[in-house]
């Protein structure tokens, strides 16, 4: 896009401004263009989210590749990551490490599947 | 570890000896404790902090009973040497000159890498930032910071599509500062937009947790556009923007830094632009930090060039406000740093704000008047700038449409932005929206989390995540056998082990040096002929790495960097066996038992008699103190005069001083001096001394005389050689 | 002499031709034609002179147009090299810079010297003023000024026991302004105080019958004393002097200029003892100019510390006033200035002041408060001062008294000031009362004078005095047969008449060059193998001229200047043949006629793309506005991708760029761009180019490539370097 | 000679005087100073002094430096090298280089010492 400089009739209606306001206005700005990606950001997750929440629950970094990625081909991203190691965890009263082997089984990745189908979206 | 020893190399065996044990032993940002109106050697700082406990001044500050006051602010020293093992050893120096952020620059290329790195491979512009690099650096800072009796922050980046991660990473293993910005990944990185802001608020919240200062990302539209400052407005955007987005997700204002450049440079009327924007800046800003970068845009390959625009870019500093004072080296427009260059770029921001220190208090910013006008201005293009962000859809939208890093002055418009596409870039659709019963059974995680109620905190479905147990860590060492610090060492474990000296200016034994020359001649055969000269030097790869005209015709100034493919051994060095230097009580008793009297003069045609009379005055700790009886003939004194004098009075010794080496006018001096006593027949009986700046212990006695004083050269040296010379005199 | 060419080096052959006969063209002190409000490339000046016809403008101003403006005041560099034929060359390469005021170094103890020298002596810190130098001086000043089309100021001193003589031999030959202060002579000469006085009266009506401005002498008080800011008040009553003896003896206020200098330096807090004197100056000496001098006093061997000293007291200059802008060469502490730091200090004056330029809008000294405290403090000490001065008897019993440089902040007195007797000193005794009837047949004469009264001018008595009849000077070109110019030019002329090229600092083929080295180790151990190491690059002499520890283990930074005993013969020099530039017309009709397609990127893990993006955009001069087609593919792209793209759209030629030099990144990238194209068959067909600012183009062709670009590039080369390829494989 | 800052004590008698009238005083007092070394400048001439008349008279300085000397060694600095040399080219009627060269001489000498004695002082 192009465009000359027209400063001088664009901020015509903040002329009037005081500075304070001027600068109220520039704060009430960024806060509402922000507002709709932070929204964003509560309600989304990504992979590097979930592997961050990996190794906080003590995997290394190379487990935690290895567990986002078999998750996200589970399709079950969206529960996160550390949910469904934990949950199949739980399901077989198994310790979180044991889960996290189990779940790049055949075996562990159908049960979770099943476990996680119909629920909620 | 054992603590350092000022004497001793750092081990860089013993930090890495067991790091899969270490802890940081705090987290969190520190900021320098300021003490208002110091009063150190009889001087007042308005603007300083505590000292160190063991620093390397100024070089002018022995003028001045050697004080090494401390700026206010925060000093960075940005590290990017590529390999970290080199990096712990100048964090060191610059430690040792002030430095108390340490900012590891990242290899090119991390950015897009999807995961965290282990190991130290060697990276390209910085380090690979891995946890293993993190913990030698924290663990050689812990023993740094012990050693000049001040906390060091250790900073990097949390930027890229492995944003969470690292801050993961950072949280636990207590770095203290990142940069982090959403926008920067968007515009110079090409992660794609939604990925970006979602992890910036995941990575946000961590750092947050860890109480980790952020830095912004904003300075890079300015290196960027080609008139740094006609991007000012969108400056400001970008900073509020990531200000908003870090407050929303719960970042605590006091950790939010601006990362703010003065965006031009000379020959441009710089403060005309700079000024007006810190102080716009600063007025929007007021609830956040500055960490002021010097300019990097117009830095060139001249580093005298580089050290007047960063010292003017101080001046901003101190004029308006600065929390964290960034460095850029001055050769940073020809080769990444050097290791003399980071120290250097250090000094000359301690340098800049000590003699700036209180400038608020006699000079004042006029609020009024153009200045005013251009920050109203500033403010109001800034606004425009985002009202036309909403109106065409957000920010989103926006950035698709190309609104960031356009040349023009906004709202004029050049068509040159960055558009990055909504569905575009690395990582590229690899969102996913969270379902309603999405659970992440840790701590600090941002968003919706359903934790079950079972659970007091989320973590507990798990006994602890690792920032409430970091034993649960899993440290990593290395996983590339080919590529890590092992390997490298030991590439260069014959010749340090030996102990051989090796020139190098990034890398351990890289054998580089600089040649400074002026060829008299035009540009092109300049450099031409300055390769040609380095290799007659025994240099090899040598490259021009600056070059100025004098005049086209009479003459280029030329650097020329080339490798020395050298290594000296000292056990083969000659060198002079050390002056021991008596303690002043020695020299006073013995003085007393037997009486010292010298004549001392400035010979020659030289007109200086300042260093000379500083030797002998007692005022200035000279050899008056020491009951030495001094007859000081003046300035301009013909040896003969001297010799005569010295004759006359029944001296012991004769102490001449020639400041100009013109023409080697001291040795010829010198020589002159032991000649004519020689020819008197006085010579055994006499000592006789040569001083003057360029006058070294070698000089003097290779001129036959019997010592020699150079540069830093105080009473209490020369005192102590004449006692012990008249003693060995005695016994033979 | 005809005009000088701008690419032919000044004859001095030529200048020294005729010398009898040459007369100079005017008289008087120039200032600089000041143009307000100047609009230079779209940026308003608020305190700039009219531009250069031809100049070298500071490194930074390739990014906009080059432009060169020039500041309000006069700039002066300071020469110092001992011989005089070095000195002219040297004065044209920094009136290319943008000095004009050329400040010639009187040799070591000229002061003493009772009468004129003449002919050509080789000088010890400075040159022999004599009447051929200051010819061949001016004459060549007259070259050099019209051709960088601004006159140019000469400056020497009319100081010493000779001072009525020089001031007749300056007068008659045009000498543009000169130090001249009676007090100089008394303290820092030691020559008699009555016969400084008498003949000062002389000297100065002579400089103002010429025009010639008149710079004090009092900022030697701050270089001598220890603490440079205690001596302020004594510094105020010395200009305060030597303006009022000007004044009475009938000098114009406008050509009396205060050599002042900002007392102190960094790391002291200095602008808080700098602005207040500098302010206290300017008000109480409101008639007169400022002839503002760098600090020399606190610099040290750091030329990067002095640097920094230098620019913040340019910011002294702007945030009060300057008329004469003197710069200090950043080496001044450890040799005479070299060629390439007198360009140095004029850059730093320049980029400075350009960078300050208009500060007093914006900024304001806060005069009432802490600063006008001090100003008022200043005044009132300086005035009990000279109260006291008067009560002891005046000057003479005030000198004699010791009052003067007496490191004590007055009234506190240390004595140790310079007592200078009476009847003491040089010269002593040798004024004479004049007799009633004391007869000067000559113009210009100050004093009594008893003119018979048939004579309506004095000079009348002899048919006109030199002043009056320039013809009737009487010129000697040499009287020492060995110790001349064109004795040590023969001894130069062998390798100069072949144009063999050596590196000089000072003299001509002094062979000197400077090297930068870091060395792992402690300073002693460091200094001693930085010598071993210079003698294994073959310098010979070598000499450490500046140190300092970057830590006591881990390093020390050292420069070791050393002579190099070779000389490069350009005719066997192995330099590539230099490209021709087609013009842009002939570019874009070759390019329409045959379409032009390149693929461009940036390689590696480079996240640079400035550069290219430059070459490419039509904005700024970039292929695409010669008509070539340009795909841009982005940063970090895989040479494999580039490849392939080039393939897929026919493109004619390649542009990579990587700007990380890191581990020869570079080369890699370009050897591995060669082999691709040649795997895949295409690199007969392809045109392949890398640009970088650490390319060039013998690296490229090295690796492979058809061509290599670095810094400085634009558009037209590249796009010229694809048309001509073009056409050559056409021929094949 | 030593002695304390007592510049608090010392200003008093200055405390009250406005900002002019303190730099009116600064210069009456440099002024003040310095007139009697003009006086001094007028009334006295020098050897350096001297030759700058001769040399302005058409003289080398290599002529200057004999002529002053020999005006010196005559005892007649007093009256002005120049005017000596004039004064014994009047009386000889010759030229001015003439005289200086006469100067030189015993009888130019004798003859311009006889001609200024008794004088006026």
């Amino acid at each position: 896009m192009h465009r000359t400089d027209d400063f001088a009739t664009r901020r015509e209606p903040l002329a009037g401004l005081s500075e304070a306001e001027l600068e109220k206005r520039f704060w009430e700005l960024a806060n509402k263009i922000m507002e709709p990606l932070v929204d964003m950001a509560r309600t989304h997750t990504s992979p590097s989210t979930e592997r961050s929440v990996i190794l906080r629950m003590g995997f290394s970094s190379v487990e935690a590749q290895q567990i986002v990625k078999r998750v996200e081909d589970l399709g079950l991203l969206s529960k996160g990551a550390g949910h469904v190691v934990w949950r199949l965890a739980k399901l077989r009263n198994s310790g979180i490490r044991e889960a996290a082997e189990l779940l790049m089984t055949d075996a562990g990745g159908t049960e979770i599947r099943e476990y996680f189908r119909g629920c909620c979206q | 570890m054992k603590p350092l020893n000022y004497n001793e190399k750092l081990d860089v065996r013993l930090v890495l000896n067991n790091l899969a044990a270490y802890r940081p032993r705090r987290k969190g940002w520190t900021w320098r404790k300021i003490v208002p109106n110091q009063v150190i050697n009889g001087l007042t700082y308005k603007q300083t902090s505590e000292g160190l406990k063991q620093s390397i001044a100024l070089p002018a500050a022995k003028h001045f009973g050697g004080i090494d006051p401390q700026p206010d602010c925060v000093i960075t020293t940005e590290i990017a040497s590529g390999r970290f093992e080199d990096d712990l050893r100048r964090m060191r120096m610059a430690a040792w000159h002030g430095a108390d952020h340490i900012m590891v620059i990242r290899t090119a290329g991390q950015s897009h890498y999807d995961g965290l790195i282990e190991g130290t491979p060697e990276g390209i512009g910085g380090v690979p930032i891995t946890r293993k690099q993190i913990r030698a650096s924290r663990k050689a800072l812990d023993l740094i910071e012990d050693e000049v009796g001040r906390p060091i922050n250790l900073h990097s980046y949390v930027s890229g599509v492995a944003g969470p991660e690292i801050a993961v990473l950072f949280a636990e293993e207590g770095v203290n500062g990142a940069h982090q910005d959403p926008q920067y990944n968007v515009l110079y990185r090409n992660v794609n937009m939604h990925r970006s802001f979602v992890d910036a608020a995941v990575a946000k919240q961590l750092m947050s947790s860890a109480g980790m200062a952020q830095i912004d990302g904003a300075h890079n539209a300015n290196a960027t556009a080609r008139e740094g400052w006609k991007v000012m407005p969108e400056l400001m955007v970008q900073h509020a923007l990531n200000c908003a987005y870090s407050r929303q997700v719960g970042m605590p204002p006091e950790n939010i830094c601006l990362s703010t450049v003065p965006p031009s440079a000379s020959p441009v009327p710089a403060l005309s632009f700079d000024l007006p924007y810190a102080v716009a800046l600063r007025e929007l800003f007021k609830e956040y930090k500055m960490r002021a970068q010097m300019n990097t845009k117009y830095i060139e390959s001249d580093a005298r060039e580089a050290t007047v625009s960063h010292t003017l870019n101080l001046l901003i500093s101190r004029l308006t406000s600065v929390d964290i004072q960034s460095t850029i080296t001055p050769d940073e427009g020809r080769n990444v740093p050097w290791h003399y260059n980071n120290i250097g770029a250090v000094n000359t921001a301690q340098q800049a704000l000590l003699a700036l220190d209180g400038i608020k208090e006699m000079v004042e910013i006029k609020r009024d008047g153009i200045l005013g006008e251009r920050v109203r201005e500033l403010k109001e293009r800034a606004v425009l700038f985002m009202e036309e962000m909403l109106a065409v859809g957000g920010y989103f939208s926006a950035v698709e449409a190309g609104f960031f890093v356009d040349s023009g002055h906004y709202p004029e418009r050049n068509g040159d932005g960055i558009a990055r596409k909504s569905n575009g870039g690395v990582a590229a659709n690899s969102i996913t929206r969270r379902d309603t019963d999405y659970f992440a059974p840790v701590c600090v995680h941002f968003g919706e989390n359903n934790v079950p109620q079972e659970l007091s905190q989320p973590c507990d479905a798990v006994c602890g995540c690792t920032l409430c147990k970091p034993e649960k860590i899993v440290y990593i060492d290395e996983l590339d056998e080919w590529d890590n610090v092992n390997r490298r060492m030991s590439e260069n474990s014959e010749w340090q082990e030996q102990g051989l000296i090796k020139p190098e200016v990034e890398w351990a034994g890289d054998g580089i040096v600089n040649v400074q020359m002026f060829l008299p001649t035009d540009q092109r055969t300049a450099h031409f002929a300055a390769i040609e000269l380095a290799s007659k030097m025994n240099l090899s790869d040598s490259q021009v790495i600056h070059k100025q005209v004098m005049q086209a015709a009479e003459g280029t100034f030329l650097e020329v960097k080339g490798k020395l493919n050298t290594a000296i051994d000292p056990k083969y060095l000659r060198m002079p066996q050390e002056e021991v230097v008596l303690s002043g009580d020695e020299v006073r008793e013995a003085v007393a038992q037997q009486p010292l009297r010298i004549v001392a003069a400035t010979v020659g045609s030289d007109e200086h008699s300042v260093g000379l009379r500083e030797i002998i005055d007692i005022k200035h700790g000279g050899l008056e103190g020491y009951g030495v009886r001094c007859e000081y003939l003046g300035t301009s004194v013909p040896i003969e005069k001297v010799v005569d004098a010295a004759i006359e009075l029944d001296a012991t010794a004769i102490l001449i001083s020639t400041i100009i080496t013109h023409a080697d006018i001291h040795r010829i001096n010198m020589r002159k001096l032991h000649d004519l006593c020689l020819e008197k027949g006085v010579r055994q009986k006499l000592i006789l001394i040569g001083g003057g700046t360029q006058v070294t212990h070698e000089v003097a006695v290779e001129c036959g005389l019997d010592a020699g004083f150079g540069r830093g050269t105080k009473g209490i040296h020369v005192a102590s050689f004449m006692v012990k010379n008249r003693r060995e005199r005695g016994r033979k």
